[in-house]
């Protein structure tokens, strides 16, 4: 046996192992952001399917080009350290057609790359317009999904706008109030598609589903061309803002929950409807909006009355502190101007941008302790900016440290639990996060 | 032909307009001026396309003629029009791609009704 | 093998070794400078061009540019600008015919000229300012467009410091045909600065919106 | 400083000559003095050659510290190392320092070296410009750099997107050193991009045509072209980040009603010919070195010259497809989507041309051999993810990812900075007149290439898998945590062959010492080249005598002919061919202060614009000063060029008004003019 071969039978057994653990991670199942399987949208399996042509093309280039060189070093290398004297190669200085061969067929097969390109690029930005019908308020709307996504330092509000809003080429601002709106977790009907009408309210976000389609930035003071998504499969589906938008970008999390049409309608009605209050609460809040001041005696008026006092100017909750919250008020207080929805923050599974579980994983309890240590400081959790942006200029970036006492919290806590629906078991095990 | 058989004369004066032909040169690119701002001025008369391909079109006369008589690109090495016309034309392209792209970016022209950017123009 | 000296010669009139492109080194530097300058503005006027419509915002009561632009002002000084590149060309003609005190006479106009157009853009935005409350960060429109001519203004500025130093700066060595080149830069320079504000001038003070 | 010391020229006599102070008094014209002070003043383009390089390799130290503790920090899921924090302000500077303080300078490095020795000319056209250029690199590179010092460095990435960039989003000083810094370094690049050109373009000897240029010249000529229009384009982008941050312009302030996009596109304008900018000096280099040790011409020269052009200009047709994202249409989507595509083609003629040269040669795998091969098929990986990139549906599920960081690297590390370590070990003997040894160059390459797979390769993966770029830390529920571990391995596997690398450098000099300096000789490689054509290291003059050029390879027709059989004979030895380097009649320009002390005064003015406007006043003082300084400054010192053999012939006593006495406007057209007189060093 030659050295020579030997080394290339090296060579080709690291290959081997190179190719081995790539192909073994490829069907690693457990990675949520996966862009190569199980995915469940159509557009991004059309990309996938896509992409495997587009790599193997780049196998074959590389092995040609890896292939010559191994070649030519087996067999063209000299072994001594200096040339010796007369040993000259034939003193070839070029050849037209040769270069005229390999400018042609690489410009062929990316004609050929460039042309389905193009079509999968046109059917990825053409959108059809389906409609379906949900029960709004008790009445029967014809929707087509659409759905407003808010990028925000640093976690992701969803709008819903039932019936016919024109929504495209919309400023944030000039949008009518939503229907829904939620945060964090945008729950979509299976089988059909959504349109998305992507923006931001501060800085340069990405929205980011890799299983069911790739991104589309969220700019601040423009929406451009709707992006879509949909799911061909009720399931729960991980995402992560991809452009670098600050402090916590890798905190900004969000995930996509598709559930089969029945299941959606359920999950409009619930957010449709305001905050479960014991009908004292509801009678305390009416005396505090009609300007008496009555003391809180239980402890969910106690909530109330913290709530309203710390949280309403940024937050928030239907039916508790409607009076107080106004997007003026949250854009004195807010660089980004909005705040999560937390009238169904129970019927969310996860909270903080999504890295964070509200109910527990394991037991289906509510996840106290995470919350508890959120409202303590949220800075704890996820890395805020909340000294004023400068002397002329007091809003935050974030959730401050409102210095609540324990009591406060958790009364807090109890209003959060209570304001529901519970999401089911399924939901809250597939959706359940590290952290 | 190499380079360094291109040895010529680095000036050759008898190629340049004289002062008196600087003057008409001069006088051109002031009546030209005038006509600028006289369709400036009848704007509201004359179809808005034509104003504004007028308008660019003395633009171009006059750069061309600025840089061809006063910088003596007419008279001067060939190389000299090369090198600035490739900064020129470049920046002519690109930022047309660039202005271009800002026009294109929305699927129907919603934002011009807001006075946004990229609508305007 | 022994390789060939060459005795270089040497152009007596200007001084400079031959060089391949039978170009000095000054000229093609100053030529590639300006060729180099042209992507500056461009970015400049790009710019200003974006946010051309957006002079409303901030409640500044005009909805547009032309409703502030004093357009018959800037004609003049854009003329007076033009023909500082008139002077400044019989300028290098007048030093090429060794003809030194015409040179200096026709320079020290060109410089003049350039100052009456500092003077005119300085007297703009002043009025912008102190007339039509447009200040540098009153909208995007104001910080665009004062940028752009402020850009073009320390161009012309430059421009006044390098005829003056010519100017003055040879009083003793004489400005002869010696100086043709120094003249010819100056002036390269110059008409550049002037053909800048041709575009600008058409660009942003003549061509309607919409 | 009343030193009277012979001045750089190199006379015949040595007798001291008395200099008269030049009546601008407080710098008296340097002498050389053999200490390090000579370095200040140098405009020697080989000393600042030299002198980028030593910058270039400590920044690299400082970027390359930033990687490790980036690597650090990922290697295990929720890593603590840093906070999101700083970790921001590391990653950015990362990018940054890498790109433009170690990659561009680098190049700088070599184009400065070789640029004037490869078309057999005695130096640049502007030496005291080319001073002016590196100090103000270096200046701009300090003072980014010196922001950790002083609350931070940026935080915004490297490409710096608005409007996370404004005060609202970044409030601490990072991003204004940022802006300032990269401002500064722009000026450093035009400068030399204007000062090279016309080099390349003027100063050849008889005979050297365009066409008979190395194509190292070649390729950084085209770069210098990139540079010349592209660093306008961000100097606009970074005066509006400027002047929306400390003069409250709304360029970029949404609020205002800005659009965000006009940063994306002012930078990627720039930022795309950038990539080609680091990459093609790189290809350069491994154009000089593959023919060399393969024995044969490089194969097919002048397709290997337009596709380094056509490259140029079709790299300025592809800038939005960094913002296929972005939401700039889905027209424009298209048109640069396929633009981009087709790039691949002039790149893939260089490729296989290369590989054409290597066929059927006779190749000798030296360290300089092994790093340009490596080239070869490392970038090709990382030119074919590009490809995958320009496809744009496919680029929307890659884009921010690691995949993303996979493919530059592999572009930067395994194309340019791999070609650049080829160029090390290819012209050390001609710089520095020893070898670096050779068996360390082997442990240095195999653990740098092996080490850069290990670190790079797994990234693809990750970045399929889902992960994003710019983040500080992940959960280990996104099964990202073992290709991690496997890359922040392999970063420390490259840290070891680049510390081998510096260890290479003393060893092999210590070596060489103890020998008693046995010289490299002029051509120790048996290359093809003019630079290869004089003594090692290059004497201070370059070249005794102008060579008249007849072909392309001329030093290699020089030494090689064919005879009836077309088979190769040699003609004469190298040391036959080669000067000696033993003229001393050389008249040299005279090293100066003023490039220095102007170039301080930039980061006087940036630190005055960020902490008070006050400290400007200091820094333009300087910089005036350096400036009217310099024009009266002639640039070749009258006492040094009349002691001896003048070559200029033309006897006049220069006078300092000589120079047009522009002013002080202090900006660079006016340095041109400034620079009037400084033609002489070419007429060798
Ligand atoms: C040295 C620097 C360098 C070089 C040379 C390149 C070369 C290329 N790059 Fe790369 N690129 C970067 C540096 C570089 N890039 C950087 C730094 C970024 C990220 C910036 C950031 O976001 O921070 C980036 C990002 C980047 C993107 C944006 C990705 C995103 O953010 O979403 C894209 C998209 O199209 C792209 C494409 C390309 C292409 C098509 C080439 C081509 O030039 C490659 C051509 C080469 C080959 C294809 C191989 C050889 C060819 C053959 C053997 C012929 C046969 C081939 C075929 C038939 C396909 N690059
Ligand atoms: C010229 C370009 C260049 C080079 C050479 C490198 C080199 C390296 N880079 Fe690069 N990198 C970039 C350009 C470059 N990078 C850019 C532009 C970005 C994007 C930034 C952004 O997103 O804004 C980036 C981002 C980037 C990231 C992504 C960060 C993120 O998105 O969160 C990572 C992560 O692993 C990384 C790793 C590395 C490593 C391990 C090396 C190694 O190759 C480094 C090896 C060098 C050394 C290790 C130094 C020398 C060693 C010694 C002298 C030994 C002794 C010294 C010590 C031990 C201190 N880089
Ligand atoms: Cu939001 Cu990153
Ligand atoms: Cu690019």
């Amino acid at each position: 046996m030659t050295p020579t071969f030997t080394s290339a039978r090296k060579v080709g057994r690291l290959l081997a192992v190179v190719a081995a653990s790539i192909v073994l991670t490829a069907c690693a199942g457990d990675a949520e952001l996966d862009t190569l399987n199980d995915l469940a949208g159509p557009e991004a399996q059309a990309i996938d399917r896509f992409m495997n042509w587009i790599l193997l093309v780049s196998y074959v280039v590389f092995a040609i080009v890896l292939g010559i060189t191994m070649y030519a070093w087996k067999n063209f290398r000299i072994k001594t350290d200096e040339y010796e004297e007369g040993d000259w190669p034939e003193q070839i200085h070029g050849n037209t057609k040769a270069e005229l061969a390999w400018t042609a067929a690489p410009a062929i097969i990316l004609a050929i790359v460039g042309v389905f390109t193009i079509s999968l690029h046109s059917s990825l930005n053409s959108a059809d317009s389906n409609q379906i019908n949900v029960l709004v308020g008790g009445e029967n709307v014809s929707w087509e999904p659409e759905i407003v996504v808010v990028g925000q330092q640093w976690w992701w509000e969803y709008q819903y706008h039932f019936g016919d809003v024109e929504l495209t080429a919309q400023r944030i601002e000039n949008l009518p109030t939503p229907d829904i709106t939620t945060a964090t977790q945008m729950v979509i009907p299976v089988g059909q598609e959504i349109e998305l009408e992507i923006t931001s309210r501060d800085v340069i976000h990405s929205h980011w589903i890799p299983s069911l389609n790739g991104k589309r930035d969220a700019v601040p003071g423009r929406q451009s061309a709707p992006w879509k998504i949909e799911a061909d499969r009720p399931g729960v589906f991980f995402g992560q803002c991809t452009e670098f938008c600050g402090l916590s970008h890798s905190r900004m999390r969000m995930q996509v929950i598709a559930l089969p049409m029945e299941e959606f309608q359920e999950w409009v009605t619930a957010q449709m409807q305001g905050v479960p209050l014991e009908p004292e609460t509801q009678a305390y809040v009416e005396a505090l909006v009609a300007g008496e001041v009555p003391s809180p005696e239980t402890a969910e008026q106690r909530a109330v009355a913290t709530f309203r006092g710390k949280c309403a100017s940024c937050h928030l909750m239907e039916g508790v502190a409607d009076d107080l919250w106004s997007e003026e008020a949250v854009a004195d207080q807010l660089v980004a101007g909005a705040a999560p929805n937390l009238t169904h923050f129970s019927s969310r599974t996860t909270f903080a941008g999504g890295i964070r579980n509200v109910w527990d994983v394991e037991t289906g309890e509510f996840n106290q302790n995470d919350l508890r240590e959120w409202l303590a400081n949220p800075a704890d959790i996820k890395a805020n900016f909340t000294d004023p942006v400068s002397d002329d200029d007091s809003r935050m970036r974030g959730m401050p440290n409102l210095g609540l006492s324990t009591q406060e919290i958790d009364d807090l806590v109890a209003l959060l639990e209570a304001t529901g629906p519970k999401p089911s078991m399924d939901i809250i095990e597939q959706t359940g996060v590290e952290g | 032909m190499t380079a360094t058989e291109t040895h010529v004369d680095v000036h050759d004066e008898h190629d340049h307009p004289s002062d008196s032909q600087y003057v008409i040169i001069a006088l051109i690119l002031a009546a030209l001026t005038a006509i600028e701002i006289l369709m400036f001025v009848f704007e509201e008369d004359l179809p808005r396309s034509g104003v504004k391909l007028g308008l660019i079109f003395l633009m171009v006369v006059k750069f061309w003629i600025v840089g061809a008589y006063f910088m003596h690109l007419k008279f001067d090495k060939p190389i000299l029009w090369q090198l600035f016309v490739a900064g020129l034309l470049l920046a002519v392209a690109v930022y047309f791609i660039m202005m271009s792209a800002f026009e294109f970016s929305f699927w129907n022209d919603g934002f011009e009704d807001q006075g946004l950017p990229g609508g305007g123009s | 093998m022994a390789s060939a000296t060459v005795a270089v010669e040497h152009d007596e009139d200007h001084g400079h070794a031959e060089t391949n492109t039978g170009i000095s080194n000054n000229k093609l530097a100053m030529w590639l400078f300006l060729s180099s300058d042209c992507l500056l503005f461009g970015a400049l006027i790009s710019s200003f061009l974006l946010y051309r419509t957006n002079i409303g915002d901030n409640n500044t009561g005009y909805d547009s540019p032309f409703d502030v632009f004093d357009i018959p002002f800037t004609s003049l000084s854009s003329f007076v600008l033009l023909m500082s590149s008139l002077t400044m060309v019989l300028s290098l003609s007048a030093v090429n015919r060794d003809d030194e005190r015409a040179g200096r006479i026709w320079m020290m106009t060109t410089a003049f000229l350039g100052m009456v157009f500092i003077g005119g853009q300085v007297f703009e935005f002043t009025e912008f300012y102190q007339v039509y409350g447009l200040g540098y960060s009153t909208n995007t429109w104001t910080s665009a467009f004062y940028t752009l001519t402020g850009f073009h203004g320390v161009h012309v500025s430059v421009g006044i410091l390098m005829l003056l130093g010519t100017v003055f700066g040879t009083r003793k060595s004489g400005l002869g045909k010696g100086k043709s080149e120094t003249v010819e830069l100056v002036g390269l320079y110059w008409h550049f600065v002037d053909i800048v504000w041709v575009i600008i001038f058409t660009v942003i003070y003549l061509i309607p919106i919409g | 400083m009343a030193i009277v010391e012979r001045p750089l020229a190199i006379g015949a006599g040595d007798d001291a000559v008395p200099v008269v102070d030049r009546p601008l008094g407080d710098l008296t014209r340097p002498k050389i003095s053999g200490t390090w002070k000579d370095w200040l003043s140098t405009v020697d383009h080989k000393k600042i050659g030299i002198m980028y390089g030593v910058a270039a390799m400590f920044f690299f130290v400082i970027g390359g510290a930033e990687a490790l503790l980036i690597r650090i920090q990922l290697a295990t899921p929720n890593g603590t190392l840093l906070s999101p924090e700083v970790y921001n302000q590391v990653f950015t500077m990362h990018g940054v320092t890498m790109i433009f303080l170690v990659i561009m300078p680098l190049a700088a490095a070599f184009a400065n070296y070789l640029l004037p020795l490869q078309i057999g000319a005695r130096d640049v056209a502007f030496p005291r410009m080319n001073a002016l250029s590196f100090w103000v690199f270096l200046f701009g590179g300090l003072f980014l750099n010196s922001a950790w010092l002083l609350g931070g460095g940026a935080d915004g990435g490297w490409f710096n997107y608005a409007p996370n960039s404004s005060v609202t989003f970044s409030p601490s000083h990072g991003i204004d050193f940022y802006a300032l810094g990269l401002q500064i370094t722009g000026i450093a690049s035009l400068v030399s991009a204007i000062n090279l050109i016309t080099t390349v373009l003027n100063m050849r000897p008889k005979g050297m045509s365009l066409f008979r240029m190395p194509v190292f010249t070649w390729m950084n000529l085209v770069v210098q072209f990139l540079l010349l229009f592209a660093v306008p384009v961000i100097s606009v982008a970074l005066f509006e980040l400027t002047f929306d941050r400390l003069f409250g312009a709304n360029f970029f302030n949404t609020e205002a009603g800005a659009d965000p996009l006009l940063w994306q596109h002012l930078f990627w304008i720039f930022g795309h010919p950038e990539v080609y900018i680091l990459i093609l000096p790189s290809f350069g280099i491994i154009s000089e070195v593959i023919p060399t040790f393969s024995r044969k011409p490089i194969f097919g020269y002048s397709f290997m010259v337009f596709s380094g052009i056509a490259i140029g200009f079709m790299g300025w047709g592809v800038w939005a497809h960094h913002m296929f994202v972005s939401g700039i249409g889905p027209i424009s989507v298209a048109a640069f989507s396929l633009s981009t595509m087709f790039i691949a083609v002039p790149t893939g003629v260089k490729i296989l041309n290369w590989l054409a040269t290597i066929w059927g040669g006779r190749l000798r795998f030296t360290t300089a051999m092994l790093f340009a091969v490596g080239v070869v098929s490392m970038f090709t990986i990382g030119g074919l993810s590009g490809v995958t990139h320009s496809i744009a549906p496919a680029d929307t599920q890659q884009t921010d990812t690691y995949y993303i960081v996979a493919h530059f690297h592999y572009v930067i590390f395994g194309g340019a900075l791999l070609g650049i370590f080829s160029g090390f070990y290819f012209w050390w003997p001609k710089m520095f007149g020893y070898m670096l040894n050779e068996r360390i160059g082997k442990w240095n390459f195999w653990l740098q290439i092996v080490g850069f797979n290990v670190t790079f390769g797994p990234m693809h993966i990750l970045g399929l898998q889902g992960m994003s770029r710019r983040i500080d830390t992940y959960d280990a529920s996104f099964g990202f945590e073992f290709w991690n571990l496997v890359a922040s391995i392999g970063s420390f596997i490259i840290a070891a062959g680049i510390a081998i690398f510096f260890w290479n450098i003393s060893y092999s000099r210590k070596q060489w010492k103890k020998a008693g300096m046995p010289n490299p000789g002029p051509d120790p490689w048996d290359a093809r080249s003019l630079e290869w054509m004089t003594a090692s290291p290059t004497p201070e003059h370059n070249f005794d005598e102008e060579i008249v050029v007849e072909s392309l390879d001329e030093f290699w027709h020089r030494k090689y002919g064919y005879d009836e059989n077309n088979n190769v004979v040699r003609i004469a030895t190298a040391e036959e061919v080669a000067q000696d380097g033993s003229n001393t009649n050389v008249h040299l320009p005279s090293p100066s202060y003023f490039p220095i002390v102007l170039a301080l005064g930039l980061p006087i003015i940036a630190y005055g614009l960020i902490y008070s406007l006050w400290l400007c006043i200091p820094g333009a003082a300087l910089l005036i000063y350096g400036f009217v300084g310099w024009i009266f400054e002639h640039p070749d010192d009258p006492n040094a060029a009349h002691d001896h053999h003048d070559e200029h012939g033309d006897g006049d006593e220069p006078d300092a008004l000589d120079a047009p006495a522009d002013d002080a406007g202090a900006d660079d057209e006016a340095e041109l003019v400034a620079a009037g007189t400084e033609t002489e060093a070419d007429n060798g």
